[in-house]
Order: C-alpha cells, then structure tokens, then sequence
C-alpha cells in the first residue's frame, strides 16, 4: 500500500469503522466490540507503516480538494502528527479492551451509540494529526469536538448535559472566536497556510501583531487547556472513564497542544518567534498555569478531577516547552506528550478500575485499597511516579529534555517552573500512594470487593508497562523528533 | 383661465383628501375617495393625458368606489376615533415631505418643451409611431407595443389581483364572524322592488356595452383601449348584477366563464408573443405576424388589446362577485 | 406658469403626505387602504405633470395637422399601468380586510394585536 | 350670426351656472335628505341641459356636437333615475320626510 | 430554425408566467400542481443554461418586441443575475416538489388551482427582476411577485397569517410606490428609463437635487421590501405564519432579489455618477447591518417559535449580506453575492426540515420537538446540517461566506477589526440559538403527548436532504458560486470610479 493510500486509509477506516459497528450492534455485542477492537488495530497498522518512511526522511502528502483559491483540503505526514497519530491508535486499541471491561462493568446504556461516537472521533483525530494547512487542520478540530460532544454527555442526566454544554460551548466558542479569525488572519497575511518547516509567517508580520495573533491561536485553540480556557476539562469529567482516558488524557488534549505546537513550529517558526519580542509573553501564562493547576489539584478530593488538574499542568507544561523555543525543549515537548499520554492513561484507568470495582471515586476512600487491588494500585503508582518524573519511568525523559532546553536558553523561570512543579505533583500523587498502601482501611464502610474486570486490568497493566518501557527505549522517538528541529534552519 | 381651472383643481383635492382624512365614516370618506378620482381625472384631462383620464374615471371613481362599498358592506362602516401613534406618523411623513419639495427646486420649469424628459425617449416615439405602427394614439402604441412587455406584466398584475381574491375567498368564513351588513342583503336581491332604476338601467346597459365596446376598438384612434373597455364593461355587468341582483347576473355570465375571461385573455396576450417568437421574431414582436410589418403590428395590438380587455373584465367581475356574494354561503 | 409649475409638484407632496399619514397613523384598516390609495395617486399626479409641455395636446396625431405640438406620451403609459397596479393592490388588501374582519370581528389594527396577545 | 351665437351660448352657460349655484346652495341649506335631494336634482337637470346646450353651440356643426348631444339624452336619464332611488333607499333605510334627520349620517347599525 | 438560447432570458419568464393561467384552467386534482412542478423544472434548466452561457463568457441581452433600446424594453443576463436565477428557480423547484403532502394539509382541494397559479405568477415575478435591465419594467414585476407572495403566505391555516399578511401588503406597496417616485424623479431629470442608459444620462446632472432625492426614496424603497433592519417588521410574522413550503421558497429568495435590485441599481447606477456616493452608502449601510446583525440574532436567541426564530435569523444573514457590500471592495461584494447563494441554500434547507417536522410536530414550538430526534432521526440530521451551515461550521456553505466577509473585514484595517468582532460575536450567538434546538430534539426527552408519531414522508425527506447535502456540497466545493460571485462583483465594482 503506497504511502499517500495509507494515510487516506488512515483517515477512512475509523468512520468505516463506525458505520461497521452500527451494522455489528444488531447481530450483537461480541460482534460489535469484536469491529472495533478491529478497526482499532486496523489503524494502528496502517499509521504505524508510515514509520519507517518518516524515520527515512520522507514526507508522504495527498491533496483532497481546493476548496478555496489557496485553500485547499490537504494532508501530509511529519513528525510531530506522525507522534500524535501513532500514540493515539496505539492507545486506541488499549482503551478499546479497557472500555468493554468498564462499559459491561457498570452496564452502561448506548453503548452502540458510544462505541460509533468513540470511532468517529479518532478519525477526526487522524485528520488533525495528519493536517497540512491551518483549514484542513481547523475542519477536523471542529468534527472532533462535536462527535465528542454525545460521549460527555453520555449519562444524559440534567447534570451531565448541564457540563457537557460547558464543554460544547467553551470549545466551540474559542475556536471559531478566536481560531478562525486567527487562521484567516494567517492566510490574509501569509497567503497561504501550509505547515512549513521554519514557519510562513516571518517578515509578513511584526511587532506586537505577532504577540496578538499568538494570543488568538494559543486561547483560540482551547483544547490545549491554557488557563483560562480549561474549564471545559474538569467539565468533561463527567464522561464514563474511558472517555476521559482516551479523550481527555490522550485525544483531544493532546490535539491541543500539538496544535499549538505546530502553528508554533511550523507556522511561526520558533527563530522568528524566539526573535520577536512581543511573542514572550506564552511562557508566562503557561508557567502561571502549570503552577495553578498543579495547586488546585492538590485541593481536589475528587480523584477524576484531581487527574484532570493535573492533565492541565502536564499540557501546559508542554506548552512550555515548545515556547521555550530552544531545539531541545521541543523535543523534550513533543516527548512529554508520549510521556504523559502513557502515564495520564493509566491513572485514569486506575480511577476508572476502583470506580467499577468499588464504586469509589473519593481520594480519602481509598485508604489500603492497594491490597485489595494490587494491579490496579501497582499501575497508579508508576503513572504518578511518571508524572513526578523519577526514574525508571517516561516522564523524567521528557523532562530531563525540557530542563536542559531551558538551560540552553538560560530561561530561570521555566527552570523554576519545572522544579516547583515537579514538587508539586509530588505533593498530590505521593499521599495518595501512601494510603493506598500504607493507610489501614476503615471497617466503618463496606468494600468487599477485589479486582476490576479482566479487560480493564489487562489494559492499565499494558499502559504502566509502556510508561515504564518508555524510560528505556525512547531513542527512535527522539531521533524522529529530531528531524523537526534539525529542519528548521 | 386654463392657469386658474388647474389652481382650482388641484385645491379641491387637496380639500378632498384632507376631508376623506378627517371623517370618522368610512361610507362618505369612500364617496369622498370616489369624487376625490374624478376630480384627479379632470386634472389629468387639463395635463393632455387623456387616456389615463379615461382611466382614472373608469377605474379609480367606477370600480374601486364599488369595490369598497361592497367590503364595506362586510365590515360596518364606522372607525373607532382612536388613531395610532400620531407622532411617528407625522414626524416620518414630516420629513419625506420636506425631502419631496427639497428636491422641487431643480425640477425643470413646469410644461418646459425643453426638458430632458421631452428631448431624450419620447421625440423618437412620436416620430417612430407615424411610420412602424401607423395608428393616431402614440398611447396606445407605446403602451401596446414599445413597451408591450410592460403591458404584458400589468395584465397579469390584475390577473394575479383576481386569482388572490377568489383564493382568500375560497376559505370557509368561521361561525362565529361578525355582524353581517345589511346592504348585502339587498345586492342579493337587487333593486328588484324599485320600478325605475330598473326600467332606466335595462335600457342603459346595452348603451354602456356598446360606449365599452367602442372605447376598446377606437382606442387606436382616441382615448381608450382594453383597460378603459374592460372596466366599463365590467362596470355594465356589475349594473346588471345590482338590479337583477347577483345570482341572475351569474346564471348570464356563470362562474367558470369568468375563469375562462381571466385566464383566457392573459393567454391571448401571451400567445401573440409566443406566436411572434414562432414566426421568427423576438417576443411580442408583432410585424412578424403579417406579411407587411405594419398590418402585423395593427394585428397585434388589436389581439393585445382584446386580450387585455378581456382579462380586466373578468378579473373585475369575479372580484365584484366574490365579495357581493361573500355573505350568502 | 412657473408658480403653477412649483404648485402641480407641492399639491404632489402634499397628497402625498396626507395618504402617508392615513397609512401609518389610522387603526382602521380600511382607513389604511384609502390612504395607500390616495398615496398612489398623488404619485400619478408627478408623472402626469412632468408629461405636460406648454400648448400641447394629447399625443394623438390628427391626419392633417400639421407640426402640432404633443404632450409626453411615455409618463401616461407608466400611470396607465401604474393605475391598474394600484387597483389590484386595493382589491388584494380589501379582500384580506373582509378576511380579517371574518376571523376577528373587527378591522381595527390596535384589537386586533388585543385578540393576537391573548 | 357668429357673434350671436355667441352671445347666446354665453347666455346658456351662465344661466345654468347660475342654476347649478342655487342646486348647491340648496343642497346645503335644506333641512333633510329628500329636500337635499330636490335641490339636488336641480343641478343635473336645468343646469346641465343649459349648460351642455351652451358647449354645443360652442362647439357647431361637429362629431364634438353629437357626443355631447347623447351625454345630455343620458344624463337626462340618469340623474332624476339616481334621485329617486336614493330616496327610495333613504326610505327604504328608515328614514322619514318629516325633517327629523338633518344630516347624511346614517344611524348606526 | 429559430436559436432558441438567444431567446433564453425571454423564456426565463415567460415560461412560468403563462403556465399560471394554465394552472389555473386544470381543475382536477394534482394536475395543477404537477403543472406547477413542470413549469418551475423548467425555467430552472433555463437558469441553468443562461449560467452556463454566462460562465462561457457570454452575455445576454434581448430587445423585447425587436424595438431598440432605450426605447423598447431590454433583458440582460449577467452573472450576478444568473445567481440569482438559480437560487430563485432552484428554490421553487425544491419547495414544490417537497410541498404537495403538506399543501393538501393547508389548503383545501378547491382552492388549490388558484394557489399553484399564484406560485407561479410569484416566480415569474421574481425572476422577471433580475433578468430586466428597464427600471420601471422592475417595478412592474415587483408588483406581481408582492402581489403573488400575499397571496401564497395568506394560504396559512393559522388566522394571524392574515393581519401579517396585510402588513406586508402595505410596508410593500409602500416600498413600491418609493421606488416608483424614485423613478419618476430620475426619469424627470433624465428622461430614460433603460438602467444602462440612465448610467450615462445622468452623469451631467448628477449633482441635481432630485437624483440625490430619488437616490434616497429608491434605497428606503428596496429597503422595506428587502427586510433592511429598521424596515423587517413585516418579515418575521410573515413567515411564521405562512404555509411551511412557502415559506421555503419565500425565505429563501423573495427578500434576496430586493437585495440584488439594491446593489444593481446602486452601483450601475448611482456610484458611477454621485460624487462620494460609496461613502454615504457604506456610512448609511454598515451601522445598520451591524445593528441588524447582532439585535436580530439576540432576538432569535430568545424567540421560542421556531420558524419566528429563523425568521429573526434572515434578518440577521440579510446584515451579513449588506455588511459584504457596504465595504464597497471586490472582497466584500463577493463576500455578499456569495452569501446569498448560501443563505439560501442554508434557510431553504431549515425551512424545509421543519416542514418535514410540522407534518409530525403539532405547533413547531421548542418545547413541542423535545426528543423528535429519536423518533425522527432523518429529519432531524438534515436540520442539523442546515442549522451548522447557517452557523458557519467549516465544511459547509456558511463557513464559505464567513470566510470571504471576514478576510475582506481584514482588507479595512481598525473598521474592519470592530466588524470580525460583530461577526464572530453573531455566528457564535446562531451557535446558541441552532444548538438550543438540536440539544431539544437530540438530548431532551420525549414528551409523550406532543412527541412526533415517526418519520416524515419519503418525498418531502428525500428533498429537504437534496438542499442539505447541497450545503455540504457547496462548502466543499463552491466554485460555482464563488466563480459566479466574484465576477459579479468585478462587474459592479466596474462602474464605480
């Protein structure tokens, strides 16, 4: 199969996909999850094919349509989507076996309309990942918003809906207040809107337009959960966990920041940025959020919700990165979404394992729930210790990154940053470990329960396995990543 | 003298329109509306325009006065005193009247043989008429056929005016509508008890039909034409209907007939268009239709005008039906 | 015959100015419909007047006259058909009126927003 | 003789202006509709015939003449045909010649 | 052999006009309507012709019974009035052929003949406009389309059709008889009335004050009858209560072709000669779309009744479409030529999606369609299409003119700023007011006593798809109407200095 037919094979087999498993729910549910635990691997076959090319250097595009004069519907592959399209169909298939423990678990309803909605949005994900223009890249962003839209709002009780209308309207308003005008803006003044290696913008704009034009992209995009665009996440947490795991760990945050990542690499490019002024201002606000939500997380007894906060300063510490504008701390950025992807995935598979075992969803609930389910409690653990960032696990890597590409731009306040953060994941994450194992459970409330379903621990234990595997074998990646910042010039 | 007639004229419609305001009673404001057509008529008579006089008479003071009455009869007659938002009415009206006789001041002079209006389309009409068409009335000729398409839309304008009539009429009236007038009872009946009307309008109608035919086929030559006949014609009937009383009136000309008027005519007038675009021609391009271009023009406009004629009648009279007959369903 | 002139166009605007009120200021439908008429007509009255030339006639060539001056034939049509619009129009409205009066048992504007608002 | 025609025709139309006049007045200052209507009819009947008489003689030997000769035969039709049915109307509606109306607004229904 | 495509721009209105007659003889049932369908199919291949014609580079002009212009009657066919063709024809064709179930609900059997003759004489009214190139040839079909459209929205079951009718009758005639003393005031100091020539003639008294007078009352005119924000009243009753599928055709073009007089007449005529015309006309314009724009969107917001709500909404995409032109730029008048292609296509499709909905939804209130979703899901996915394309999703035709108007708001530097935030304020205000709806019908739940039996009829459903997926179409690729927009707006903008 020749590049370009994988990547539109890529984009197709997730709706493909869906329509299968709409079909598969009327012959019955085995049927179902048996397409889409399918489809899931379908994918990540194809993305992943497109590995060895991309390590080789190529760059595989296929251009669908011109809807515009110079505005066309195009897609092309390069190493920052590549990361984000393989690490999702990766994560897919785990969330995919994850899922059908938890859905059956809790007997969930809709679940035929929750898997369709699950496929449509990964495809939209694809579409983001592979994006060669600002358009086509805006086009996917929206359809991934709406086709998650029903998964928040699954339960579909007043409460659910009230939040899942925060979500809605929270993203959705950012991106056409702010993105569109942002992207047409980029198109008036550049022409075009094609991802360049070392940016499009340089010399067709200056002074504080710039600074503005970032501010419209960076809140406009507001997946990416700047403060104060993150409400919708904790909003979202309303979702059943596998959404929150895939989506709101992986998917569409993820979207975020790579977006924002990408406009800032291949838009701007990050010499013209890092030369410009009035662009300065992205690393404050994201090291006011990473510091921020790191403090309300601590604050939350809410396990899901704690694990959001945390999500938020985990992406804005990605933003970081990447507006430290230095070649290392961009990878170290594009690293940190592996890094946190695995970690963050498995804690909320952890959450969501307690929750269909236990029914627990408090922190002070889960005083030695760690002999009661060790796997689960063992996978939490090297989820938080990831994302403290010791050693053996995925995010010390990434940070380790980062550090030295704030030292390499002599940036003390995105040093103090890293360091006081990491302090505080610490400090939310190692008390909880404490209680888990070390706390006696109170007899006052009955939990006689043991392991989550079969399915949902397989899947978590997967997840922990890579975020520890990650430590050892992230050479390739870095290498590959390597390519973007070796492209600029 | 002419000077102080049109002065005078022109004051008493003034005084007219003034009155139709003021009057709390819709019956004298019709009336009023009927003399207020007449003299209008008389004035476009003292500006050469003799057949929109013509017109105005027939159409403005004849039929429209009828047509009130008749929803009048369906509706009472008195206004409520209380008229809404007087202050926006008179500050809006205030200001488009002050723009209207700003813009009076660059008007050319009035009857100045040297406005643009006089130099530009119109000399080539009077001089073009004499030899492409060949018939007296330039009237006639320009609105039949220099600017028959205009024509052709004003036919169906009053075909559309019919067709909407009887399709708001068509509805059942709910039980529970509002007092019915009293006149409506004796347009039912006609004037069948008194004696002279009757004996006077049987001798009057044939009269009229012929003055109506007259106007349709002498509208070449003098003022008139198919809208003037139609109207008159139309006027005859609706004479006939008040003293024989409507339901005679339809048995002579039934329902369906006035159908086949209305859309009959409208397809006549479209049809010699249609025939010119067969024979060759552009639409309505009448000198197609004969042999020498100008026998074929005196053939289109006198198929026109029929048409037009036609159309009008029975636009008119179905309208007039519709609403006399309203009460008795 | 200057004034005359400034006269034939003032009487334009004030007829045109008294049907407008009727239009906007009158409860009474019907009220309503005699004023678009009469704000119609003053119309007619402009172009007829800017038809007129000094000494003319109307624009029907007599055999045998010769150089006869004749009024602007072109104004009379538009009012020819202008007329006859205005008359459908009066008859269309005159016919939702009746309707109206049918359904609300009334014809005043102000009761009838009264029965719509309850 | 042209001169005489003149004065004549002159006469004529003043004479019926002169009647008009009095049917105007008439029709003002009369106390009910049916001696409103009297006054009335004089207008169209005297008036009119003297008037358009007068116009005739104006116009000569002429189709003009012959026009207005049938607009008078009709109008000598017409208009004592319009006066009486509307005071058979006015009697029909309930009205009666006793002066006890003394406008032309109707009663209310 | 007569050349039948030189005749096109003739047929183009004739063909509907007099088949309104013969609709009106074929009494037995369906036949008229079938005649109807036949006749509007028809002048709709025509408009299809004529813009093909159009895009060959051809243009069309017809001297109406051979007598030259300006003393004869001319046609012309260009492309602005080509797109406006299409969206007329297309409009009616769609609305018939989706309309025959839910007429025969409104309107009884006997009055139907008469109904069908009015369609047609509304369309040929309406198409009667843009292809004429003689200003008082235009009023003439002014007249028959206003006249035809009182009597289709009169069809309403609903009594209160009828007060809204009449005010639209008389806002209408109004507005009408505006335009004809403008006219009249031209034709005094020009003594034309061909559009091209008037250009010309009135150069050297331009400066005249009854040109500058008539400028107005011709503006105020086309104004009322366009729905132009202060001027709307009449609008929103009147498509609320008119019968659902008129109300499809009417909301979709009746309105658009004011709006294309008003640019036409404006730009041939007045921008060419009146000095500083574009300014007072874009100083005039602009505030009012702005205000149109953002007020009637808030009212929408707020409105319950869904087809007021959408009502309210036109006013509001009729302040996006003067907001285009009041830039006086090629951006900005493709921007709104543009749009009024997809407007139409987005309304056309709302509208008749919620026909689909009234033949199963008793009074098309919000609270009525809660949970439609799930007993009409057809229904229901097509109108959320429509309903993103009136937001401007990307993907679909309002995005297209989102794109033009705000790329060509960039154009204006500081001004330009204030109007993106306007029009982002008011896309994301139809974002609430589309998604109000959807989150009824999708997420609310079913109340059992008003909630639809099932499925709207095959046909009307087939059809009100065909217009949704035309939106998807056009946004995907919309190379016709860009193409169609932009010359368009080229040969306006020719005529300005």
């Amino acid at each position: 199969m020749s590049s370009s037919t994988a990547i539109l094979v890529a984009l197709a087999l997730p709706l493909v996909g869906a329509l299968g498993i709409a079909l598969a729910a009327r012959i019955g549910n085995n049927v179902r999850e048996g397409v889409t635990l399918l489809t899931a691997s379908a994918l990540a076959w194809t993305v992943w094919g497109l590995l060895p090319e991309l390590m080789a250097g190529g760059r595989p595009a296929v251009s669908l349509a011109e809807v515009l004069p110079g505005v066309e519907i195009a897609f092309s592959v390069e190493p920052l989507g590549m990361l984000f399209a393989a690490l999702a169909s990766l994560l897919w298939i785990v969330n995919s076996i994850y899922s059908i423990g938890y859905m059956r678990g809790n007997r969930e309803s809709h679940q035929t309309r929750f898997y369709i909605f699950f496929a449509i949005a990964l495809g939209a994900t694809m579409g983001i990942a592979f994006a060669d223009n600002l358009f086509t890249l805006f086009l996917f962003y929206e359809l991934l918003t709406l086709s998650t839209y029903p998964l928040v709002a699954h339960k579909g009780d007043a409460k659910t809906v009230q939040s899942a209308r925060t979500y809605l309207g929270i993203l959705l308003t950012t991106s056409i207040g702010l993105l569109l005008p942002a992207i047409i803006w980029t198109y008036f003044v550049a022409g075009t809107g094609t991802f360049t290696a070392g940016g499009i913008l340089a010399g067709k704009l200056e002074g504080p337009a710039v600074g503005l034009l970032l501010g419209l992209f960076v809140f406009g995009i507001g997946k990416a959960a700047v403060m104060p665009v993150h409400r919708w996440l904790p909003a979202a947490m309303v979702a059943p966990t596998p959404v929150s795991a895939l989506l709101h760990a992986v998917a569409v945050v993820k979207a975020g920041v790579f977006t924002v990542t990408k406009v800032i690499v291949y838009i701007f490019g990050i010499d013209f940025l890092f030369a410009e002024p009035s662009g300065g201002w992205l690393l404050y606000v994201t090291a006011f959020t990473v510091i921020a939500a790191s403090v309300v997380a601590l604050r939350q007894s809410n396990l899901k919700r704690m694990l959001a906060y945390s999500t938020i300063g985990q992406l804005s510490f990605v933003l970081m990165a990447a507006a430290i504008l230095k070649p290392l701390a961009e990878i170290g950025a594009a690293v940190h979404m592996v890094a946190h992807a695995f970690g963050k995935i498995t804690l909320f598979f952890a959450a969501g394992a307690i929750y269909t075992a236990s029914k627990k969803t408090e922190i002070f609930q889960l005083r030695g729930i760690g002999h009661r389910m060790p796997w689960t409690m063992t996978a939490f653990t090297i989820g938080a210790l990831s994302m403290i960032g010791v050693p053996p696990t995925g995010g010390f890597v990434s940070k380790w990154y980062i550090l030295a590409g704030a030292f390499q731009a002599e940036n003390y306040i995105a040093i103090a940053t890293i360091v006081l953060s990491t302090a505080l994941n610490a400090a939310y994450f190692l008390p909880i470990i404490y209680l888990a194992w070390f706390a006696p459970e109170d007899k006052t409330l009955q939990n006689e329960h043991g392991e989550a379903p079969f399915a949902a621990v397989l899947a978590l234990t997967i997840t922990a396995a890579l975020t520890l595997a990650f430590f050892f074998f992230n050479g390739p990646l870095v290498l590959l990543e390597a390519q973007i910042v070796q492209a600029t010039p | 003298m002419i000077v102080l007639f049109g002065v005078f004229l022109l004051s008493l419609m003034v005084i007219t329109a003034l009155a139709i305001v003021r009057t709390q009673h819709l019956f004298v404001a019709v009336i009023l509306t009927g003399i207020f057509s007449l003299l209008m008529a008389a004035n476009f008579f003292l500006l050469d325009a003799a057949d929109v006089a013509l017109t105005e008479a027939a159409i403005g003071a004849g039929i429209s006065t009828v047509l009130f009455l008749s929803a009048l009869a369906l509706t009472g007659e008195h206004e409520s005193v209380r008229s809404s938002n007087r202050i926006l009415a008179l500050s809006v009206v205030a200001v488009t009247t002050l723009i209207v006789i700003y813009a009076t001041f660059d008007k050319p002079r009035f009857g100045d043989p040297l406005a643009p209006v006089h130099q530009h389309v119109s000399p080539w009409y009077l001089e073009t008429t004499p030899e492409a068409i060949d018939i007296p009335n330039v009237v006639t000729a320009v609105l039949a056929s220099f600017r028959g398409y205009d024509t052709l839309g004003e036919v169906f304008v009053v075909f559309t005016a019919g067709i909407g009539v009887l399709f708001l009429f068509g509805a059942r009236p709910p039980r529970n509508s509002g007092s019915p007038g009293t006149r409506a009872a004796e347009q039912g009946l006609g004037l069948r008890h008194y004696l002279i009307p009757r004996v006077v309008g049987r001798l009057l109608i044939p009269f009229i039909l012929l003055f109506g035919f007259y106007v349709q086929f002498h509208g070449d030559y003098g003022p008139g034409g198919g809208f003037q006949a139609g109207a008159i014609i139309a006027a005859a009937v609706i004479l006939y209907a008040l003293l024989e009383g409507e339901a005679q009136a339809l048995r002579v000309i039934p329902h369906k007939l006035l159908i086949g008027l209305m859309a009959g005519g409208a397809l006549l007038y479209g049809g010699v268009g249609v025939a010119s675009l067969l024979l060759g021609g552009n639409f309505l391009d009448y000198s197609v239709l004969a042999a020498d271009p100008v026998a074929g023009q005196h053939r289109g406009i006198l198929l026109i005008e029929a048409g037009v004629g036609i159309t009008v009648t029975g636009v008119l009279l179905s309208v007039f039906h519709a609403f006399a007959g309203r009460r008795r369903r | 015959m200057e004034l005359l002139g400034l006269y034939h166009y003032w009487v334009f605007a004030i007829l045109l100015m008294i049907g407008f009120y009727a239009v906007i200021a009158k409860s009474n439908l019907i009220k309503k419909l005699i004023g678009l008429s009469i704000f119609q007509s003053a119309v007619f009255l402009l172009y007829i007047t800017m038809g007129k030339v000094d000494g003319g006639t109307a624009p029907i060539i007599q055999a045998g006259v010769e150089n006869a001056v004749f009024s602007n034939p072109l104004p009379q049509v538009l009012i020819l058909t202008a007329i006859v619009v205005g008359i459908s129009t009066t008859a269309l409205g005159l016919g939702i009126v009746v309707r109206i009066k049918e359904e609300y048992g009334s014809i005043e504007e102000s009761d009838i927003q009264e029965i719509d608002r309850r | 003789m042209a001169l005489f025609l003149d004065i004549a025709s002159w006469a004529l139309l003043s004479i019926g202006g002169v009647f008009v006049f009095i049917g105007g007045v008439g029709a003002l200052r009369m106390p009910n509709l049916y001696t409103r209507i009297h006054a009335a009819s004089l207008t169209d009947t005297m008036g009119a015939v003297l008037i358009i008489a007068g116009v005739i003689l104006q116009a000569g030997a002429s189709l003009a003449a012959i026009k207005l000769a049938a607009i008078l035969l009709f109008l000598l039709l017409t208009s004592p045909t319009a006066s009486n049915a509307l005071a058979s109307a006015a009697l029909l509606a309930g009205l009666r010649p006793d002066g006890a109306v003394t406008s032309l607004e109707e009663p209310q229904e | 052999m007569i050349d039948w495509s030189v005749h096109l721009p003739a047929l183009q209105v004739i063909v509907p006009m007099l088949s309104a007659p013969l609709a009106l003889l074929l009494r037995p049932r369906g036949l008229a309507w079938a005649a109807a369908v036949a006749a509007s199919l028809f002048s709709f291949a025509i408009a299809i012709m004529l813009t093909i014609g159009v895009l060959a580079g051809r243009n069309f002009n017809y001297q109406m019974g051979n007598w030259p212009a300006p003393y004869g009657i001319e046609l012309g066919v260009d492309a602005f009035s080509a797109l406006v063709l299409l969206v007329i024809t297309g409009a009616s064709s769609l609305a018939l052929l989706a309309g025959r179930r839910s007429l025969d609900s409104d309107i009884e059997e006997e009055r139907q003949p008469l109904f069908y003759a009015a369609w047609l004489l509304a369309l040929a009214g309406l198409v009667g406009i843009p292809v004429a190139a003689d200003a008082f040839n235009i009023f003439v079909f002014m007249e028959i389309s206003s006249l035809a459209s009182y009597v289709l929205i009169a069809g309403g079951r609903d009594r209160r059709a009828l007060p809204a009718v009449f005010k639209y009758l008389m806002m209408g005639t109004i507005g009408a008889t505006f335009y004809l003393i403008g006219i009249g005031l031209i034709y005094l100091m020009t003594g034309t009335l061909n559009l091209a020539d008037m250009e010309l003639r009135i150069h050297e008294v331009a400066d005249q004050k009854p040109i500058l007078v008539a400028a107005g009352f011709i503006t105020i005119g086309l104004a009322l009858k366009a729905a132009v924000f202060p001027l709307h009243v009449w609008l929103p009753n009147a498509y609320t209560y008119a019968p659902n599928v008129v109300t499809v055709f009417l909301a979709a073009c009746a309105t658009k072709v004011s709006l294309y007089l008003l640019l036409r007449f404006d730009f041939f005529v007045f921008q060419p000669n009146l000095v500083g015309h574009d300014v007072q006309f874009s100083y005039f314009l602009m505030p009012l779309a702005v205000l149109a724009i953002l007020i009637a969107s808030c009212v929408a917001l707020f409105e319950k009744n869904l087809k007021r709500l959408f009502a309210y909404s036109s006013v509001a995409q009729i302040g996006y479409i003067l907001l285009g032109a009041s830039l006086v730029s090629v951006a900005g008048l493709t921007a709104s030529v543009v749009h009024i292609f997809n407007h139409a296509l987005a309304k056309g499709a709302l509208f008749l999606a919620i026909a689909c909905l009234a033949t199963r939804v008793s009074g098309l209130r919000l609270e009525n369609i809660s949970g439609a979703a799930q007993r009409m899901p057809w229904t229901m996915g097509a109108f959320a299409l429509a309903g993103f394309s009136l937001v401007g999703i990307p993907g679909t035709t309002g995005f297209i003119s989102k794109w033009y108007l705000i790329s060509a708001a960039f154009a204006e530097g500081s001004i330009g700023v204030a109007l993106i935030v306007a029009i982002v304020i008011s896309s994301l205000i139809a974002l609430a007011y589309v998604w109000r709806v959807l989150e009824a019908a999708y997420f609310g739940d079913i109340n059992v006593n008003t909630a639809p039996a099932g499925e709207a009829p095959a046909g009307i459903l087939t059809v009100t798809w065909i217009a949704a997926l035309a939106n998807l179409y056009f946004g995907l690729a919309p190379s016709l109407p860009v193409t169609l927009a932009s010359s368009a707006a080229e040969s306006l903008l020719r005529h300005v200095p």
